[in-house]
């Protein structure tokens, strides 16, 4: 059998890597998504496996609500990128700072 | 032994995955390593007795997610060149906090908490036990609320997206029909005394 | 006492209430500036005239709070509307009563723009003052005591000078960076002493020594720029040169009260046992205050700097007084800050005079004024002669009680002899008349030489009139003082008696008695 | 409200007036001046003060039979232990006081009719000078240390308000401030003197204080001071006597006496020769009860007065002012006199106030004539001649002249003759040593210096400038009367204090002064100079006649130098160009004090103005350390608000890594 830990460090990898993509790829958005996708699926990961070894479904329903969510998530998060590509001619991640007022 | 053959696989080629995304200088490859990711993780959650979940992460991520990723990516022809631009600068504590967290993380998965002993070793399912049964007759009763509430945060994000990037032209014409079925004949025709 | 139970009529609250009355009216009802002023100046009389029974009806005999008034107010936090007054606190509030009224008549002619909101400024500004005199809850102190802020403020940054809105800022942000500590320090004191806001609880309350310590400094930077005390004094010279001549009147005559009132009412009652441990670094503060300041207003080019400068050494007197812990010290602080709240004031009045006539504030632009105004040549010379503490001034009797009480003091944590400090304090004998006779020189002697100095008109009546009061007062006290020092003494002497009376043993007698009860319930 | 212990009665409404008098005057002239005018003006307070006079002398009459008066009015002041009580004292020192102070200035409200005629301040100088007086009456009548305080700050302020009376001269303005800010030195000491007084005593009332002296005394206490022990009494004694030292004009305090002789002339006479600059001196005789058990302080005034004696003499010489140099003149008396309070002969101390008030008023006043007749030019270099124009000026002015060399049988011989033999008997060592001589030398100087300005004045050769010349003339009545009048004084006072009020005889109570002044039997300069006349075994001419040959051989240096113009004072003074620059200029006072005192302290003040608040406080510390941590706490927080998203991913992840540290921590 595979222990609980396996899983968790693969999360773990899987998480930490997503941090340094967003530091490696700080300039592209997309990357950037892509990379909070990254974590999210560690997260899904250890989520999956607590289910499993805890014999509890509600993990495994968590990892549904976040997979909802992480879909609207994407969706808007690039519906915003084109609505903003269509005024900036751009997405560069420099250009968008107009939060600091 | 071939549960844990499939592990190591699936977790080797999802770490290798991992990092072909966050390492490709390309956008697009770096959406294709990500697709790569995702099938490796429902080969996990496969080995976690979560069927269903295996499933809609391919059919949601694979099939609807990172398409629209990679048609995102083609429409908006990000620029490769300055992708990298200065990620030395964030480097150091970007990689410092990445290396500690994992260390952390690592240190906490086995730290012996999670260890066999401490957990309850869970057996395999057996064959007559239908994963997605299960997890639809918990969704539906106690967790209804939350499902609900998923459903309209779905909706929102449907309807958000749509209102973000629906672009009226003003240089277009477009039919307004209900105009249209409304017209009657004294606007379409009048009558001039000569 | 007997007569007040009888009475039983809301005095203090009145006095309070009424100009705030008096301003809403004008504010809704009156139009015309001129109506404006008349409104005004009848609804500062009248608070004065309410005022005034707390003279006469004053029982001299006891050192309890007396025209107490209570009803709960945030009962949640135990906050209640409580007034009341001692001899300490009576005397200002009849003088805020007064010194309004001089305000007001002073803004006569020479406020035009915005009168309503300036008479109203002036209103409201009475019935803050007359509140923090005569609250007996900290939290209703508090909030009069912030209150206050805003239509001085308005008053500083609105009718000021040229570089007013700097000296508004500074003047305000200095107060309200003290003002912060002191309400951390009352927060303190409500948490240590079991939910209570009341000063006389607070007073009762054995505080131990870590505790009296650390309040005692938040309070001491609170009142502090209030007093204020050097070196957290150089917002007074930039908010009184801006300030309009009423602003600084009340500024001199009574703000500057409010921060030795604070000691008096909080620090060296609620903590004599920090007050007795601070008093060495309070005495040497008021002796800077009385020696630097001096020297510092000497040199100054500037007629309402100068005077500011001089309140801030007067000022030092009052802490010096209040800090060697003697009956006469004591009294003598209170009486030299009323009488202060006299000759300031006249002498701001006297700037105001010739800043009506010649906008300008510089020594160096006047000179042979006597010349065309010898009857305010003359008045002036009996403020700058008070100033300078001439016997029969009222400032004399204040000085020479505090340098009395101060030789023969005996401090406790101090290494210098009580002596040497007063005979360091008495050198103000001689600085105080250096600046003040050489401003006087420069500004009233001489002949004419300035063609501007000759267009300069004698004093209207009106102008005379506001003098009147303050010169006889001022001989008053000085000649006959005593049925004032009968209003402080025994206020006074109970204070003192408090101040070097030690918390100490009550409060390790509380520590003991909880533990033995902890133990006893273990 | 009267708490009187009369030995024998005197009247308390008497009492009353003869200060009060002089107060309603001035306040009449002073604040009706303007509907009153000037007739009414002065004839209101004249009259006033010389009702004051005449009660004055009145009293004087009825405490020479034994009366004397004791009594409080009000309480002052009462704060705990603390009570001052406002009353009054009347003994023989405080009537040959008021007797000295309302006669003169009766004599100078006369005067100052004619003198003042015409000033557009008239009003205002009467009442000036009666407030003054009234001032000078609490000053002495008083029977505590506060109203000796109040009389004493009160004189100060009307001197300031008289020196600078005529407002428009910068240079009579200067020298009011100036007079009072010196004055106010002193004061700071006498103030620290009744801080202690009230500390070591318990009271400020003398008779109180008095009566606890010996027993003080002998607790022997001490204060510390740099690191030296005083003995508390010295302290106080040393303390009150730098106030009378500014009174007074004494070395170091001085520099203000000459310089007000800017204010007009009557007053000079009044306040700078008469009255008020021998406050000093009435008060070290009022504490003699105090002084007495100080070896010191006694020591100290002795000291003080010699040096003011010698050096005023001194500059006395070479002045051309006619004013300064009657007021240095003054101020080398009034050392005369602080020696005799010093050597303990406190009534001859007393008796030469006296008849210097009269002789030196007279003095003044002549000069004053003089001035007045020569259209208010004070140089003696431009006089001459005079006593051709004005007769009685001259005879009044040779007589007060006599009189202030010590020539019998006018004054000043009894009185100053008197100090220098006591100064010579009293055995105190080196000082009284010291003392003797230079008062010795000082008759020699004072004598010549009195008639150099005499002859120069009134003889010598005509240098009056042409157009002057025309309008020289004897001055009216109103100026001359009070001439003569005061020199009946100056002729009389001596033989009359000696003779008929026996103010030298050798056992105080035994004289006119009774018990009101305290001298030690050890101490007793005249017990022991009449010892020592009475050893017949050495010569005494020298010390019976020293003085007068001194005085004499003066006057007939200043008849040989300046009777008939002569070129032997140029001579001189080219034959010592140092010396006569450095008397010239004072020996240099003024300049050591401009450098020492006000340069430094104005420096500092603008040090600490331009350093401390404005450098240090305001742009240092606020808008240095406060404004800018302020500003950049503001700055580093804007700039943490990038607006870039990934900026704030950062925080996010940071923050998720500082939480999983603090709970691993934690665990």
């Amino acid at each position: 059998m595979i222990p609980l830990s396996n899983f968790l460090i693969v999360g773990a990898i899987l998480f930490s890597l997503g941090v340094v993509g967003l530091f490696l790829n700080r300039k592209n958005v997309i990357a950037i998504l892509m990379c909070i996708e990254l974590m999210l699926l560690a997260v899904n990961i250890n989520f999956a496996a607590f289910s499993h070894f805890l014999g509890d479904l509600g993990g495994q329903i968590m990892v549904f609500f976040v997979l909802t969510v992480a879909a609207s998530e994407v969706a808007i998060g690039l519906a915003i990128l084109v609505a903003y590509y269509r005024q900036r001619r751009s997405i560069a991640v420099e250009d968008i700072n107009t939060l600091q007022g | 032994m071939l549960e844990t053959a499939f592990f190591y696989l699936f977790g080797g080629l999802a770490v290798f995955a991992a990092l072909g995304v966050i390492l490709s200088a390309n956008t697009m490859y770096s959406a294709m390593w990500l697709i790569l990711c995702f099938f490796n993780a429902s080969g996990l959650f496969f080995l976690l007795d979560a069927e269903f979940l295996g499933i809609v992460l391919i059919l949601v991520y694979v099939g609807a997610v990172m398409v629209l990723f990679m048609f995102v990516v083609m429409m908006l022809e990000v620029n490769k060149a300055q992708k990298r631009e200065g990620w030395l600068n964030y480097l150091p504590v970007g990689g410092m906090v990445a290396l500690i967290l994992f260390i952390e993380l690592i240190a906490a998965s086995t730290s012996g908490i999670f260890s066999t002993g401490n957990m309850a070793m869970a057996s395999h399912m057996g064959a007559e036990v239908n994963n997605t049964v299960e997890i639809g007759k918990v969704l539906y009763t106690e967790y209804l609320l939350g499902f609900e509430i998923a459903a309209i945060i779905l909706l929102v994000a449907l309807i958000g997206a749509i209102v973000l990037t629906l672009r009226e032209r003003k240089d277009a014409k477009y039919q307004n029909i209900s105009k249209q079925v409304q017209v009657r004949k004294e606007d379409r025709l009048r009558k001039v005394s000569m | 006492m007997e007569l007040n139970n009888m009475l039983d009529f809301p005095i203090l609250s009145l006095a309070i209430f009424l100009p705030t009355f008096g301003a809403l009216i004008i504010w809704l009802f009156i139009k015309n500036d001129n109506a404006v002023r008349w409104a005004a100046l009848l609804t500062s009389v009248a608070t004065f005239i309410v005022t005034l029974p707390l003279i006469f009806m004053f029982d001299t005999s006891t050192a309890d709070m007396q025209f107490e008034e209570f009803h709960p107010w945030i009962e949640a936090f135990n906050v209640n509307y409580h007034l009341g007054i001692d001899g300490i606190s009576m005397p200002f509030i009849v003088l805020t009563g007064l010194l309004i009224i001089i305000c007001i008549a002073s803004a006569w002619k020479c406020i035009q723009t915005r009168v309503k909101e300036y008479m109203l400024s002036f209103l409201i500004l009475e019935t803050t003052l007359i509140g923090v005199f005569s609250a007996l809850d900290v939290m209703l102190f508090y909030f009069f005591w912030e209150a206050l802020l805003i239509p001085m403020y308005l008053m500083i940054g609105v009718w000021g000078g040229k570089n007013r809105i700097y000296a508004t800022v500074k003047f305000f942000l200095y107060t309200l960076a003290g003002s912060v500590l002191m309400l951390v320090a009352v927060l303190a004191m409500y948490f240590e002493a079991g939910h209570t806001f009341s000063m006389l609880d607070l007073m009762d309350y054995p505080f131990n020594f870590q505790w009296q310590f650390w309040i005692f400094l938040a309070f001491f930077i609170a009142f502090a720029v209030k007093v204020p005390m050097w070196p957290v004094h150089t917002w007074l010279p930039d908010a009184h040169t801006e300030a309009p001549t009423a602003g600084s009147v009340i500024l001199a005559g009574i703000l500057l009260k409010m921060g030795a009132y604070g000691y008096l009412r909080f620090s060296l009652p609620m903590l004599p046992d920090a007050s007795q441990y601070f008093a060495p670094m309070m005495i040497g503060l008021s002796l800077v205050a009385i020696v630097y300041i001096s020297l510092v207003a000497m040199m100054q080019r500037d007629m309402k700097r100068l005077i500011a400068y001089s309140s801030i050494a007067h000022m030092g007197f009052v802490t010096l007084g209040t800090f060697v812990f003697t009956v006469q010290a004591l009294e003598g602080a209170v009486l030299g800050m009323i009488s202060h709240g006299f000759i300031a004031a006249a002498l701001f009045l006297c700037v105001g005079v010739m800043y009506d006539r010649l906008h300008t504030r510089e020594i160096g632009d006047y000179g042979g004024v006597v010349n065309q105004m010898p009857i305010f040549a003359a008045v002036m010379l009996f403020f700058s002669m008070a100033n300078i503490a001439l016997p029969g001034s009222s400032a004399f009797i204040g000085e020479i009680m505090v340098l009395l009480g101060t030789f023969a003091a005996d401090p406790v944590h101090l290494s210098v002899s009580a002596k040497w400090i007063a005979i360091a304090a008495t050198i103000s004998v001689v600085l105080s008349a250096c600046y003040t006779l050489w401003m006087y020189k420069r500004v009233i002697m001489g002949d004419v030489i300035k063609d501007t100095v000759r267009s300069m008109g004698e004093m209207s009546k009106r102008e005379f009139a506001l003098f009147v009061p303050l010169i006889l007062l001022t001989l008053w006290v000085g000649f006959y003082p005593v049925p004032v020092l009968d209003l402080l003494h025994a206020s006074a002497a109970h204070l003192v008696e408090q101040a070097t009376t030690t918390k100490l043993d009550a409060a390790a007698a509380l520590i003991e008695h909880s533990t033995a009860l902890s133990a006893a319930a273990n | 409200m009267v708490h009187a212990t009369t030995e024998m009665t005197l009247n308390t409404v008497e009492l009353m007036a003869i200060p009060l008098l002089p107060l309603f005057g001035a306040m009449a002239a002073g604040l009706f001046g303007w509907v009153l005018k000037d007739k009414l003006s002065h004839w209101i307070t004249s009259s006033c003060v010389i009702l004051s006079a005449l009660l004055s002398i009145h009293v004087f009459t009825q405490v020479l039979n034994g009366a004397e008066f004791y009594g409080n009015f009000w309480t002052w002041i009462a704060s705990g232990d603390l009570v001052v009580n406002i009353g009054m004292m009347i003994d023989p020192l405080t009537t040959i006081m008021m007797v000295t102070v309302t006669v003169v200035s009766a004599c100078v409200h006369i005067y100052t009719i004619g003198y003042m005629h015409g000033d557009p301040g008239y009003p205002r100088f009467f009442s000036y000078i009666s407030a003054f007086t009234f001032s000078m009456l609490v000053l002495v009548m008083g029977n505590s240390f506060f109203t000796l305080f109040f009389g004493w700050e009160a004189v100060g302020l009307f001197s300031y308000l008289l020196i600078g009376f005529w407002f428009k001269r910068e240079s009579a303005t200067t020298a009011a401030m100036k007079a009072f800010i010196v004055n106010r030195v002193g004061d700071f000491g006498f103030a620290i003197g009744i801080l202690a007084v009230w500390y070591y005593f318990g009271t400020v009332d003398y008779r109180e204080v008095f009566a606890l002296v010996e027993g003080f005394v002998a607790t022997n206490q001490v204060m510390h001071f740099m690191g030296m022990d005083v003995e508390a009494l010295t302290f106080i004694c040393l303390a009150l006597f730098v106030g009378a030292m500014g009174k007074s004009g004494q070395v170091p305090l001085h520099v203000w006496l000459p310089d007000s002789m800017e204010g007009p002339t009557p007053i000079s006479a009044l306040i700078h020769a008469a009255t008020m600059v021998t406050a000093g001196v009435f008060m070290v005789a009022r504490l003699s009860p105090m002084f007495e058990y100080s070896e010191v302080a006694l020591a100290v005034v002795i000291i003080v007065g010699t040096i003011t004696a010698f050096m005023c003499a001194t500059i006395g010489l070479v002045q051309n002012d006619i004013k300064r140099v009657i007021a240095y003149s003054t101020c080398s008396q009034l050392g005369y006199m602080f020696v005799a309070l010093g050597i303990s002969a406190y009534p001859i101390g007393i008796f030469h106030l006296m008849t210097h008030a009269y002789f030196k008023a007279l003095l003044f006043l002549a000069a004053g004539s003089v001035i007045h007749a020569v259209h208010h030019n004070q140089d003696i270099r431009l006089m001459g001649q005079l006593r051709k124009y004005m007769p009685i000026t001259y005879i009044t002015m040779l007589l007060a002249g006599l009189a202030l060399a010590g020539i019998p049988p006018f004054g000043g011989f009894f009185s100053k003759d008197m100090i220098i033999e006591a100064a010579y008997a009293r055995d105190m060592g080196w000082v009284s040593e010291v003392a003797y001589w230079a008062l010795m030398s000082g008759v020699f100087m004072t004598a010549f210096y009195t008639f150099r300005m005499f002859f120069l004045t009134f003889h010598n050769s005509d240098r009056v400038p042409a157009e002057t010349k025309a309008h020289v003339h004897e001055s009216p009545w109103v100026i001359t009367v009070p001439l003569m009048i005061l020199a009946v004084g100056a002729v009389g006072a001596g033989m009359w204090g000696d003779w008929g009020l026996h103010m030298t005889s050798e056992e105080v109570a035994h004289g006119y002064f009774r018990d009101s002044m305290m001298i030690l039997e050890e101490h007793n300069p005249l017990v022991k100079l009449e010892l020592l006349e009475e050893d017949h075994t050495k010569s005494h001419f020298w010390l019976e006649y020293g003085a007068l040959i001194l005085a004499l051989s003066g006057i007939f240096s200043a008849f040989f130098m300046y009777f008939k113009e002569s070129p032997l004072p140029a001579k001189l003074a080219a034959m010592f160009p140092g010396v006569y620059q450095f008397l010239l200029n004072k020996w240099y006072w003024d300049e050591l004090y401009a450098v020492t005192i006000v340069k430094p302290t104005r420096a500092l003040g603008t040090f600490f103005w331009q350093k401390g608040d404005l450098a240090m406080i305001d742009r240092g510390l606020i808008h240095g350390v406060i404004v800018n941590s302020v500003k950049a706490g503001a700055s580093f927080m804007r700039n943490i608000q990038s607006g870039m998203v990934y900026h704030y991913a950062y925080a996010m992840v940071i923050g998720v890594f500082g939480l999983l540290t603090y709970l691993m921590l934690n665990a």
